[in-house]
């Protein structure tokens, strides 16, 4: 994965913390994280808890990681990664439980399996470790924030057709039919394939008007992945 | 069947809560070494391995912990000995059966941040499994997530001479094979029940 | 005749004797399913005209926006995408909503068949992609089942037809109660046997006057519509006659163990939608194996595992679930049972 | 993974003093940030619990306003005083004036998808259950999860006959579920139509649990009434 911009312009603050959202989403371009995308975006809800518990991870790790990249050996930096991640993702396990026992339940064990999510041993590995504490939360807040906007598309989505409601209210309705599919798992696949579909599908179309009005469009990369 | 016998637990893991198809859990190697069949099948076989050894791992510990009445120090403990576990048998396949290790030794690193290894410790802890019946589970889980793969990288392969439209090629493509074999597996709900 | 003369071309050998074309085979399945759909329509009345013309229009304006989009040649005059559309509505209940069924037919030709390159690389069969989408998504609507042949059926819609888009299905009680005959009841056989013990028998479902889906309910005349398909050789007989077969096999197994709680295997081979599924989905060329003895494997495991879900799992009927997770493994199916080249070393040894 | 080796080689490598401080360094900080954590919230997950189970139980047992938490032990019953014992657990409610409102039982079995977990009312005076509640279930939506939400299905609880036979071993009519609309017994549960694997797997449920704890429960109520 090539993170360097083209023009040899060192990268800016608002393209460390936006690229995370829209031209590194690490769930639509990079297809990252994929057991808590699928499994806790039934309700839109459950899928922002999961994103904002995902994006504290990500902030609190990365911070520390990056206080401590000068003192950590590489030998040992996975492990020491690891420990860091889980520590936070222990804390969020607990905070979660003490504001809504509720929304712990429904999220079950994929708020522990947050310590597995590749974005956060990613971002640690790929950037954290290599950068300084101000850019680091700059680009795991951007990457968080990504993959939350990216848990609600399918929430959302999920939510409405499944129930007929958006973060427990009814929006269509007492005699609506709930697709009870989009709340089950096959829905889960479906409509993460319907939204790489479009991805892919607007991507292209931009590509190919960009390349018919003949200027020349760094391609992204994604197609490779 | 009740529900806390060993045959029903391994069935629950296997086909009518399979691990990848229902619990999704493992989807990243679903995804990425399910390109052929070879690959596909080493890689569930490193999975069950490793999971046989976790599910074991993760009774002692969390017995230990409940005696000490330590257990939030639950999941560092889990993810730390996966990750040992992992290490562990890959240099002792490395020593004793080298023709295992070139089989499937590049895919046992990769095992440490799969979810379905972490996942099946977290599940057996909530579902109070003992020792034999955490063991019945991590088989169950492992032949899930084998066939799971295994079919995925047998359709796929069939795939690649296929005239897949632009849009869909690579993993939008494996994501509705998913979800197909997904509807295709609720077939098994309440059997044994 | 004169068209297929004037289609002849010389060829250079071998000279195999000629197969027909896609064109033939599929319109010669068409023709097969032209009966049971009539009979469809004289159990259950106008509900099934409208099911299976909304289905069969759906499935062509999605296989034509498809082929719009992609920029290619139409492909709606080789019928196969005809074949889905009624295909999905012979294994939909006869009042099934039709905005529902529309819903299903775009499934199946939008994610069964398009997002696979269209025909010939559909590895599940297209028609029971739709139907299994709308199992998960409507569970209740797809499983009210209505009486056959209710008095009016010829000039009234089962109330449950016309409900509007997004829209619940309102409770039919009274219509049922007031709809079915003596000897009619509402529910399938296979619901019956499964939940409340009652059989049905036998000649009654050969014949097919029971309640079910649309088209699935008269054994005997699929299998004389099947038998043309075999004769013409325009479809692999050996997948039906596996299937059958080990479905009689393994429900003859069960009910020597248990005869009072599991059905007899004649009952198992005539109730549901054993039939259909064996003779006109199952045996969908492109989802099947290509090895003689993976296709034997292919059928045996299909009927196996319809037999296994009836019996053991949640659900009064398996059959298309087994077909999918058939479709599913016939390429593992395939790759294990492909006979070595000649002279050349086992798989295993070659690196 | 391959980096790591690579640096390996290289002969500016750390020193194992200087790997063993780093990793006993990290431990220290995960350690503290853990239990800053584990203190601050445990109040509040505790209440929570708390306050979860009452909500349940007072559902359960309409009247109630407090409750009294009992372990069953073989043959006996104990009193708890805190929420975190494991075995198989039922709640008694009083009214305000302390008489028993009725007990709650924890019951779980199979169901459609995976295990049911439902807690059910039980009025000793009436020998009737009280009320019903899905504590945790992955039945499907839109059909079998009505079991918890359809409310003609819940009222099959309210006045669901649990009578004990003579000898006070076992229930004298089995709990079975019924067709829709066609129960005609005190002790039938009124299925859902299409939902029948759910409905019988509840009847089942609540059926297997009142045969082992009724008996029980009825040997020492005196005890649970006077909350010993």
């Amino acid at each position: 994965m090539n993170t360097a911009s083209p023009s040899n312009q060192s990268p800016t603050v608002a393209d460390t913390f936006l690229k995370g959202i829209w031209k590194e989403n690490p769930v639509f371009v990079m297809v990252l994280g994929m057991c808590p995308t699928l499994a806790v975006t039934n309700s839109a809800t459950n899928a922002f808890t999961m994103g904002i518990a995902t994006t504290f991870v990500l902030v609190g790790s990365s911070t520390l990681i990056s206080l401590l990249r000068k003192f950590i050996p590489k030998q040992v930096r996975i492990a020491t990664y690891i420990v860091i991640i889980a520590t936070f993702v222990t804390m969020v396990d607990y905070a979660i439980q003490a504001v809504s026992l509720q929304l712990y339940l429904a999220l079950g064990a994929f708020i522990q399996l947050i310590v597995v999510n590749c974005i956060i041993l990613g971002r640690a590995e790929a950037f954290a470790s290599k950068n300084s504490v101000f850019q680091s939360i700059l680009d795991a807040l951007g990457m968080g924030i990504g993959f939350t906007v990216a848990l609600l598309c399918l929430g959302t989505v999920r939510e409405l057709l499944g129930t007929g409601s958006l973060m427990g209210m009814r929006v269509f309705g007492d005699a609506f039919e709930p697709w009870g599919l989009m709340v089950l798992p096959p829905g889960g696949f479906f409509v993460l394939a319907g939204w790489l579909l479009l991805f892919s599908w607007w991507k292209r179309r931009s590509t190919t008007e960009a390349a018919t009005a003949g200027v020349a469009m760094q391609r992204t990369g994604s197609h490779e992945i | 069947m009740k529900s806390d016998s060993l045959a029903y637990i391994f069935l629950n893991a296997c086909l009518i809560n399979n691990f990848v198809l229902s619990s999704f859990l493992g989807i990243c190697p679903f995804l990425g070494v399910s390109g052929k069949l070879e690959t596909a099948s080493r890689m569930g076989l490193a999975v069950t391995f490793v999971m046989l050894i976790t599910s074991g791992c993760a009774s002692a510990i969390n017995a230990a912990l409940a005696y000490l009445g330590m257990e939030y120090l639950r999941l560092i403990c889990y993810i730390v000995v996966i990750a040992c576990a992992v290490q562990l048998v890959e240099m002792i396949i490395k020593k004793f059966s080298p023709a295992l290790f070139r089989a499937m030794g590049i895919y046992l690193p990769l095992i440490t941040t799969n979810c379905a290894i972490l996942g099946l410790a977290l599940f057996q802890t909530a579902k109070q499994y003992d020792f034999i019946q955490g063991i019945a589970y991590a088989l169950g889980a492992g032949a899930g997530f084998s066939l799971a793969l295994v079919i995925m990288a047998g359709l796929r392969e069939q795939l690649n001479l296929a005239d897949v439209p632009d849009v869909a090629k690579g993993t939008a493509l494996s994501l509705i094979i998913a979800g197909i074999l997904s509807l295709a597996f609720m077939g098994f709900a309440g059997l044994g029940g | 005749m004169s068209a297929q003369l004037e289609a002849m071309e010389l060829r250079s050998s071998p000279h195999l004797p000629e197969k027909a074309g896609v064109e033939t085979i599929m319109f010669n399945v068409v023709l097969a399913l032209i009966p049971i759909v009539c009979f469809g329509i004289f159990l259950f009345g106008v509900s099934v005209i409208a099911l299976v013309a909304t289905t069969t229009i759906c499935c062509v304006l999605a296989e034509y926006l498809v082929c719009r989009c992609a920029n290619r040649a139409s492909t709606i005059p080789d019928f196969s995408v005809v074949i889905t559309g009624i295909l999905l509505a012979l294994t939909l209940p006869p009042g099934f909503p039709l905005w529902m069924a529309a819903v299903g037919s775009l499934v199946a030709v939008f994610v069964g068949k398009a997002m696979f390159g269209g025909l010939g690389y559909n590895v599940f069969n297209p028609a029971l992609v739709g139907r299994a989408f709308l199992q998960a998504a409507f569970p209740s609507a797809i499983t009210t089942w209505t009486p056959a042949m209710s008095a009016d059926r010829f000039t009234a819609f089962i109330p449950s037809t016309l409900t509007l888009p997004f829209t619940r299905v309102q409770p039919m009680d009274e219509w049922l109660r007031t709809a079915s005959i003596d000897g009619f009841s509402g529910a399938t056989a296979l619901a019956l046997q499964k939940f409340d013990g009652i059989s049905t028998n036998a000649g009654q479902l050969a014949m097919g006057f029971t309640a079910g889906s649309s088209g699935e309910t008269s054994a005997v005349l699929i299998l004389i519509c099947g038998g043309y398909l075999a004769f013409r050789r325009m479809m692999d007989w050996r997948v039906p006659a596996s299937m059958l077969l080990a479905a009689f096999l393994t429900s003859a197994v069960f009910y020597m163990i248990d005869s009072t709680q599991y059905p007899t295997p004649v009952f198992t081979l005539l109730a549901g939608g054993l039939m259909l599924g064996a003779v006109f989905m199952a045996s969908d060329m492109v989802a099947s194996p290509v090895t003689p003895l993976g296709v034997w494997i292919y059928g045996g495991l299909m009927g196996f595992l319809t037999v296994i879900i009836r019996l053991k799992g949640g659900l009064p009927e398996g059959v298309m679930y087994a077909i999918l997770l058939g479709n599913a493994v016939s390429p593992i199916i395939d790759n294990l049972t492909q006979p070595r080249i000649y002279g050349a070393k086992s798989r295993r040894d070659t690196p | 993974m391959s980096e790591t080796n690579n640096n390996a080689l290289q002969p500016k490598s750390a020193s194992t003093w200087q790997m063993l401080v780093a990793l006993g360094g990290i431990s220290l900080i995960s350690g503290v940030l853990i239990v800053l954590a584990y203190e601050t919230t445990l109040p509040r997950i505790l209440m929570n619990r708390q306050r979860a189970i009452e909500e349940a139980v007072f559902r359960v047992l309409p009247g109630s306003t407090s409750r009294a938490t009992y372990a069953i032990e073989g043959n006996a019953v104990r009193l708890l005083q805190d929420a975190t014992h494991t075995g198989p657990k039922i709640y008694a409610g009083y009214d305000d004036t302390g008489a028993l409102m009725g007990i709650a039982i924890e019951a779980a079995g199979q169901g459609y998808q995976d295990v049911i977990r439902v807690l059910y009312g039980y009025a000793p005076a009436t020998e009737c259950s009280t009320g019903f509640t899905v504590i945790e279930s992955k039945e499907t939506p839109g059909l079998g999860d009505k079991i918890g939400l359809d409310p003609r299905f819940l009222a099959n609880f309210q006045g669901l006959e649990l009578r004990l036979d003579e000898s006070q071993r076992s229930l004298k009519n089995a709990i079975v579920a019924v067709k829709q609309n066609s129960k005609s017994n005190p002790w039938e549960i009124d299925g859902i139509s299409g939902a029948t694997v759910s409905s019988k797997a509840v009847a089942r449920i609540v059926n297997d649990s009142a045969q082992e704890i009724l008996p029980i429960i009825r040997q020492h109520l005196r005890q649970i009434e006077t909350q010993q």
